[in-house]
């Protein structure tokens, strides 16, 4: 077993690992900081398969954002753990079912998969990892970056819409509004009888209103 | 049967069982929405796993490439999520996903 | 030729148009002007077609107007079929169709419906036209049912009347259910000779010998019993047959020149004309001929019975007709149908003269029908009571009048025929004799003898409203006497100037066809037959004879001599004159059961079919499965994501699976 | 000279339709009607002008356009017409002109719209070619109908005219499934490429089932019935006459049925002879026992209706004759009797029996005319009624007795409900105070119904011009169900 095979298996049992705690921690906190690490693993991996660009990307965003913006939310939200519900190991049972059927079954695919190679994979980091990449990216997928930075746009605003709070007491004023006012809005022209009513007149109304 | 020698096959099965146990978390997850958020970045992650092990089977970057449009789009999806989970909590004061049942028939 | 032939039945349209369209706005009398000459018209038309055929010998004249529809394999035309048998058919109606109407225009005076009714029965002798001149079963038809349509339209022409109208369906309906038998003896007809045409029909109806037709997979019968009997069962309704003749006593709602017209003297006797054209077809068919003499025999011996009971005027005189039909039947049935023809003609004289004299009465006292109210009008109304007489001889059957030739031979053809119940049919028709004459002169010595009872009821209660009865009835304007003194005329001497050529001469030739083999009636009458002198000698010697002396005996003494013995004997009666007065129960039967049955299937229909099967299960069935449906499955709807988390995976893992299998 | 006459046909009257809705509000409706009434008069001059010209020797298509419209799919819009279409249009145009000639001033612009397009998509159903521009004119009459009773309609407007969209739509669906899979088959969508497609007798079955659901549904034939009386007794009058005498339905069993499934028409032809035979007695036993009538007239079109599929199935030549004549007969005689019902309704206030009754006092026209139009439903010779039913009997006497015994009940059975019906509504005593105070026919109801007797009068003394349309069509069809497809 080579250096590199032993740092496979160390990195997927951590990764792994790591996983389960994240969908079974009870504190959410604690979940994230699995999260963290998940990725950490993982970045881990990508290096060890040559994506040096990649492994520390995700160290960047993931962790240092991503990952950031969720403990964030975590500790505004203030959310306090309800206790898991007895019923919790009923519902488990058909998912580790369902999953274990599931994972029998890639194993199976991936196992008998004609694809299934048997020769290592070709780890050898260039240092052209990141170049090449960049070429690659700025030339070939070049709108498909676009498309990606519009997303990223798009998701920002999105974000910001949904969570925007307009303040009850801001004071603004309205262009749109404004230059869309007509003289209706502004002045009422109520017209009235003259006021001469007399004593018949009265007597005449009130009759009426009796029939 | 795959040898010692981690292959293109080790690294889809981790894939595999990555994927497996987030979505096994996704389903029994009775607590709150957040987690739930983790988990699809989990299922998420082990995609990425597979475009990159790919990526290094074939000698071709174009599955790095397809990775990182993952990531971003993953960072935006974690980014709407988010914020859709402040509206949530602002409207019902928790996250509990037992209690969000108003799409019940 | 075809332009005179076609005038005969359209001159009489063209007048029931006019009177229809125009009869309100024209002046009254130009409505009766119009019909009156139109039908005379035609009437000079078809004596001089009558005249053609007999003295000239046009033996047979068959035109063709147009081609109705042409179906390809065969075409159905209109066209007219003049031979003997139609010519003389075309004479009385016409002849009784013109007196009719110059006898309405004195009986309807003062009815507001005066130019309807008129446009009616022009309407009607135009139909009759058509149906006796037809050479096809579908000109027949046309014929049969306009006919139809006119007495429907006739009886019930006082509208105001839910009696009236209630007569005028029941007449239809019962005559659709005869329709029902001819139209599906007219199809079996057309399915196996694939034509309509008589003169086609005639030449081939030996291939229908010995076929079979299934009435339903299995059950296999003789075709051409089963065409005969659909046949007759139309003749049946038409011509007022037990079971279907109740319609034609209540048709007696009608105004008595149609009961005269239509309900004695021509469209009830369409029955006997179309089995007698048919008779090539019913010659071949022992069965149908067997259930004709039964049938016959059965309504002319149970219709006499009936008529000893009624006490209004126009019943007895429509039973009487009833039982008349029933001789003609079983004269057909005997294969004597010169014979039926024969009573036909004369019985349109005298019951026509029976019915319009019974009008005249009627009018002369303000419509009152009772028997019980009359009396003592002999001297009032001489020519109405003589003529009458006349009528009522000739009915009885005494010679030397009409009936009495006209009935005797089919007695005596009962007696001689070969099929099945022929003895039942001579016994019944010679018993109907005594009870003919016992009816007829009850009716005319309640009548025209004894003390007047009209006077008596106006003294009671309704004095004002009936103060015009105070007038003593007097004798019918001209109008109504000369049509009576014409058909009296008729009834005298019809019988025997036209016996010899037409039961023993050669006059009917070749348009009635009897195969005088199997079913020698007539052939054994003409062995007898030793010329009109010695069979009136002859007729001293028959029991008929006697018995209708005998029967007018009895109704003298019952009526005239003893009136209280009448009274005692219904008590002694009793139950039997109950069925009697009920008419057999047989209307009460058809109320009760068919009626009512019928009404109770259809809202059970409506209810069970309708509503409960349709409505409820159908529409709203599915209606409630869908809303059931739905709300089963609303049920998979919990709301909770994990849940709609897990039946994606599970929903994957089948994918996967399912790739894996085939894999 | 190639005018396309059949597209004008159609198509005036829908953009008639479309313009009438456009300039409803304008002047109070007025040129609305004028120019509702100038389409239908255009339309039936150009229907005159198509009977005129038609060649009734010939079994071929006639007033042929052709024109590819979906090449993908060899969709073509596709004209034309044989003798069988060419009776209906006649009818139609007919039928249109009077329903839209009927309507007073105040009728709304929106009605009268709707009944012109129903008018031009009816007469595309009838001449097209194409299974799917069929498809598209057949569906596509649903919708105006379905607007009109829902708005127009009486009390119960909402749920009679939700069944008959449900239903209608129900039926025609598993049609449009029989078209996609003679397409995969025939890789065409031209009807009479289908006519002489060889099919396997089980897929015969199958798509007998898909177009029997469609057509016994419209027709309408017993159990599918359920949409019909409902749906012609709360429909307006004019959108009722459109319904019941356009007679789309048995057309159907025409055009496509009968053609393009042969062999299975022939093996289940026993089950559905029962079926017509079901509908005629058991729907003659219902109309009698009908208060409504309007309800009646609609039981007694069904049960004519059923008379009409008899004849159908039977294979014969003469039965099939009369049923095509019935068809006609019978739309003639329902739209004249919803036209006196309506005229009744209209005085009266009502459609119940009991409400009526003496009225030939009052009503000398409306009375005359109404026993006119029961006796053509009866069956009446002379009338146009008796030709299809005299001949649907006979044909039915020559395929077996017991079957011919029991279309003949229809003799008896209709008589009495028609006969019940005039006894109730014409004569007898006045039940209701307010029939002695109304007034006879109008001028314009008299015209008429006056013409819709002259025509039926016509034909019942000489239906041979009409036959003779049809005839050679109709032989070419019974020679083409003759021979296997198998």
């Amino acid at each position: 077993m080579s250096f590199s095979a032993f740092l496979f298996y160390v990195l997927a049992v951590i990764l792994l690992a790591s996983a389960v705690r994240v969908v079974s921690a009870r504190q959410p906190v604690h979940a994230a900081l699995s999260l963290v690490l998940a990725f950490f693993t993982m970045a881990a991996l990508w290096i060890t398969l040559g994506a040096e660009f990649l492994g520390l990307a995700l160290v960047v965003i993931y962790v240092g954002a991503v990952m950031v913006l969720f403990l964030f939310v975590l500790m505004m939200l203030d959310v306090r753990q309800t206790d898991q519900s007895p019923r919790w190991r009923l519902h488990l049972v058909p998912a580790l079912v369902v999953g274990a059927v599931m994972l029998a079954e890639i194993v199976l695919l991936i196992v008998n998969g004609t694809r299934t190679k048997t020769e290592s994979l070709e780890t050898s980091a260039s240092m052209e990892n990141t170049r090449e990449l960049g070429e690659l990216l700025f030339e070939d997928y070049l709108y498909s970056l676009e498309l990606v930075a519009v997303l990223l746009l798009v998701g920002m605003i999105a974000a910001i819409v949904l969570t925007h709070r307009q303040s009850r007491f801001a004071k603004r004023q309205e262009p749109a509004e404004q230059n869309a006012v007509r003289r209706d809005d502004r002045l009422r022209i109520v017209s009235m009888q003259a006021e001469t009513e007399t004593e018949d007149d009265t007597v005449h109304s009130s009759e009426k209103r009796e029939h | 049967m795959p040898g010692l020698e981690p292959t293109l096959t080790h690294y889809l099965l981790l894939a595999a069982a990555l994927l497996v146990i987030s979505l096994v978390g996704i389903i029994a997850n009775r607590r709150n929405v957040l987690v739930l958020l983790m988990a699809v970045e989990l299922v998420l992650l082990s995609a990425n796993l597979n475009f990159v092990a790919f990526s290094a089977y074939y000698n071709d970057l174009s599955g790095q490439v397809m990775a990182m449009f993952v990531l971003a789009t993953v960072a935006v999806e974690s980014a709407v999520g988010l914020a859709l989970l402040i509206l949530l909590f602002r409207r019902r004061g928790n996250i509990a996903i037992q209690t969000l049942d108003v799409m019940k028939g | 030729m075809t332009m005179m032939l076609a005038l005969i039945p359209l001159l009489p349209l063209f007048a029931a148009l006019f009177a229809g369209f125009f009869g309100r706005r024209v002046p009254r009398h130009w409505s009766h002007w119009v019909c009156c000459a139109a039908v005379g018209i035609s009437f000079i038309l078809s004596a001089v077609v009558l005249y053609k055929v007999v003295v000239l010998g046009f033996t047979e004249i068959n035109v063709t107007l147009y081609t109705w529809l042409d179906l390809g394999s065969t075409k159905l035309t209109i066209g007219f079929l003049v031979d003997p048998l139609s010519a003389l058919m075309m004479v009385v109606v016409t002849l009784v169709s013109f007196l009719v109407h110059v006898y309405t225009i004195g009986y309807m005076k003062d009815d507001p419906g005066y130019a309807r009714f008129f446009s009616y029965i022009a309407f009607f002798t135009f139909s009759m036209l058509m149906l006796v001149m037809s050479d096809n079963f579908l000109q027949m038809f046309f014929g049969w049912e306009g006919v139809g349509l006119a007495s429907y339209l006739l009886i019930g022409f006082w509208h105001t009347r839910p009696s009236a109208t209630k007569a005028g369906m029941k007449a239809f309906l019962m005559n659709r259910v005869g329709d029902f038998g001819f139209i599906v003896g007219i199809g079996l007809l057309f399915a196996t000779l694939g034509t309509l045409n008589f003169g086609e029909i005639f030449a081939r109806v030996d291939e229908l010998q010995g076929l079979n037709v299934s009435l339903w997979p299995g059950l296999e019968w003789s075709l051409l019993t089963v065409a005969c009997i659909g046949l007759f069962v139309g003749a049946m309704g038409k011509s007022a047959q037990v079971p279907l003749h109740t319609w034609l006593p209540d048709s007696m709602e009608g105004p008595t020149p149609i009961s005269a017209l239509i309900h004695a003297a021509t469209m009830v006797t369409a029955g006997i004309f179309m089995v007698a054209r048919m008779s090539p077809v019913f010659e071949g068919s022992d069965t149908a001929l067997s259930l004709m003499i039964i049938v016959g025999a059965t309504t002319a011996i149970s219709m006499a019975v009936l008529g000893l009971v009624q006490n209004d005027i126009k019943r007895v005189v429509a039973y009487s007709t009833l039982s008349q039909l029933g001789y003609m039947t079983v004269a057909l049935g005997a294969s004597a149908y010169s014979a039926a023809i024969f009573h036909l003609m004369t019985h349109a004289f005298f019951k026509a003269l029976l019915f319009l004299a019974a009008g005249s009465v009627i009018i002369a006292l303000h419509h009152e029908q009772d028997l019980r109210k009359m009396g003592g009008l002999r001297k009032l109304m001489p020519i109405t009571y003589v003529t009458s007489l006349i009528g009522a001889w000739a009915l009885v059957g005494l010679p030397p009048f009409s009936g009495f030739f006209s009935k005797e031979p089919i007695i005596e053809a009962a007696r001689f025929a070969t099929v099945t119940g022929h003895t039942y049919a001579y016994w019944a028709l010679t018993l109907g004799v005594f009870l003919t004459a016992c009816y007829t002169f009850r009716m005319i010595f309640l009548a025209f003898h004894g003390a007047p009872r009209y006077g008596a009821s106006s003294h009671g209660s309704h004095k004002a409203s009936h103060k015009e009865h105070h007038e003593a009835p007097k004798e019918s304007p001209k109008v109504v006497t000369i049509p009576l003194i014409v058909l009296a005329v008729c009834s005298v001497f019809a019988g025997i100037l036209f016996i010899t050529p037409m039961l023993f001469g050669d006059y009917f030739g070749t348009s009635i066809y009897g195969n005088y083999v199997a079913h020698d009636a007539m052939a054994r009458l003409y062995a007898n037959w030793q010329g009109v002198l010695h069979y009136l000698l002859h007729a001293f010697q028959t029991l008929p004879f006697w018995l209708a002396l005998a029967g007018i005996a009895t109704a003298w003494y019952f009526t005239l001599s003893a009136p209280t013995a009448a009274d005692r004997l219904v008590k002694t009666l009793g139950a039997a004159y109950g069925v009697l007065k009920h008419h057999f129960y047989i209307d009460a039967f058809y109320e009760r059961v068919i009626v009512r049955g019928t009404h109770s299937a259809a809202s059970w229909f409506v209810r069970g079919g309708e509503r409960f099967w349709s409505e409820g299960v159908l529409v709203q069935g599915t209606t409630r499965l869908v809303q059931w449906g739905a709300q089963s499955l609303r049920y998979l709807q919990t709301g909770y994501l994990y849940h709609y988390a897990f039946a994606m995976v599970l929903g994957l893992l089948v994918l996967m699976t399912w790739w894996g299998i085939k894999k | 000279m190639n005018v396309p006459v059949l597209s004008l046909l159609i198509w005036l009257p829908i953009i008639a339709g479309v313009a009438v809705l456009a300039v409803r509000n304008v002047d109070g409706g007025r040129p609305s009607r004028w120019l509702a009434n100038a389409a239908a008069w255009a339309a039936f001059f150009i229907a005159v002008y198509v009977l005129c010209r038609f060649q009734s020797t010939s079994a071929a298509m006639q007033f042929s356009e052709r024109v590819m419209w979906i090449p993908y799919f060899g969709i073509e819009y596709s004209l034309g017409i044989d003798g069988l279409s060419v009776l209906f249009i006649g009818m139609n145009a007919l039928i249109t002109l009077l329903v839209i000639a009927a309507q007073k001033a105040g009728s709304k612009g929106s009605y009268l719209s709707a009944l012109l397009i129903t008018s031009g998509l009816t007469y595309g159903a009838f001449s097209a070619r194409d299974a799917v521009l069929f498809y598209i004119f057949f569906e596509a009459m649903l919708i105006p109908m379905y607007l009109v009773i829902g708005v127009f309609g009486g009390a119960q407007r909402k749920y009679a005219t939700t069944k008959f969209f449900l239903y209608t739509l129900f039926g025609s669906l598993f049609m449009l499934l029989a078209l996609f899979y003679l397409y995969g088959v025939s890789q065409t969508f031209s009807l009479q490429a289908w006519h002489h497609l060889p099919l396997s007798l089980y897929m015969q079955l199958i798509l007998f089932g898909a177009f029997f659901m469609a057509f016994a549904v419209k027709t309408p034939m017993w159990p599918l019935h359920a949409w019909a009386p409902d749906a012609y007794a709360e429909a307006p009058t004019g959108a009722a006459i459109m319904l019941a005498s356009t007679k789309i339905g048995a057309y159907g069993f025409l055009r496509l049925l009968l053609p393009i499934v042969p062999d299975a028409a022939q093996v289940l032809a026993p089950w559905m002879i029962g079926l017509s035979l079901l509908a005629v007695i058991y729907f003659g036993f219902v109309a009698l026992a009908q208060t409504d009538l309007k309800r009646l007239i609609a039981y007694s079109s069904i049960a004519h209706m059923g008379l009409v599929t008899l004849g159908f199935f039977l294979f014969d030549a003469v039965a099939l004759k009369g049923a095509v004549l019935l068809m006609v007969s019978n739309g003639l005689v329902v739209a004249a009797l919803f036209f006196c019902a309506d005229s009744l309704e209209k005085r009266l206030g009502s459609y119940r029996l009991t409400d009526c009754g003496g009225i030939v006092k009052a009503m000398p026209w409306l009375a005359t005319l109404l026993v006119f139009f029961a006796m053509a439903n009866i069956g009446l010779p002379g009338t146009s009624g008796f030709v299809g039913e005299f001949l649907v009997i006979l044909g039915a006497v020559g395929y077996q007795l017991g079957v011919g015994l029991l279309a003949a009940t229809v003799v008896v059975v209709g008589a009495a409900y028609t006969l019940w019906m005039v006894r109730r509504v014409v004569f007898g005593p006045v039940t209701h105070s307010s029939v002695s105070a109304i007034t006879d026919l109008g001028m314009r109801e008299r015209l008429l119904l006056s013409v819709l007797a002259a025509v039926m009068l016509g034909f019942g003394l000489w239906p041979q011009p009409l036959l003779g349309m049809a005839d050679a069509s109709i032989t070419q069809l019974l020679a083409h169900m003759a021979l296997s497809k198998l």
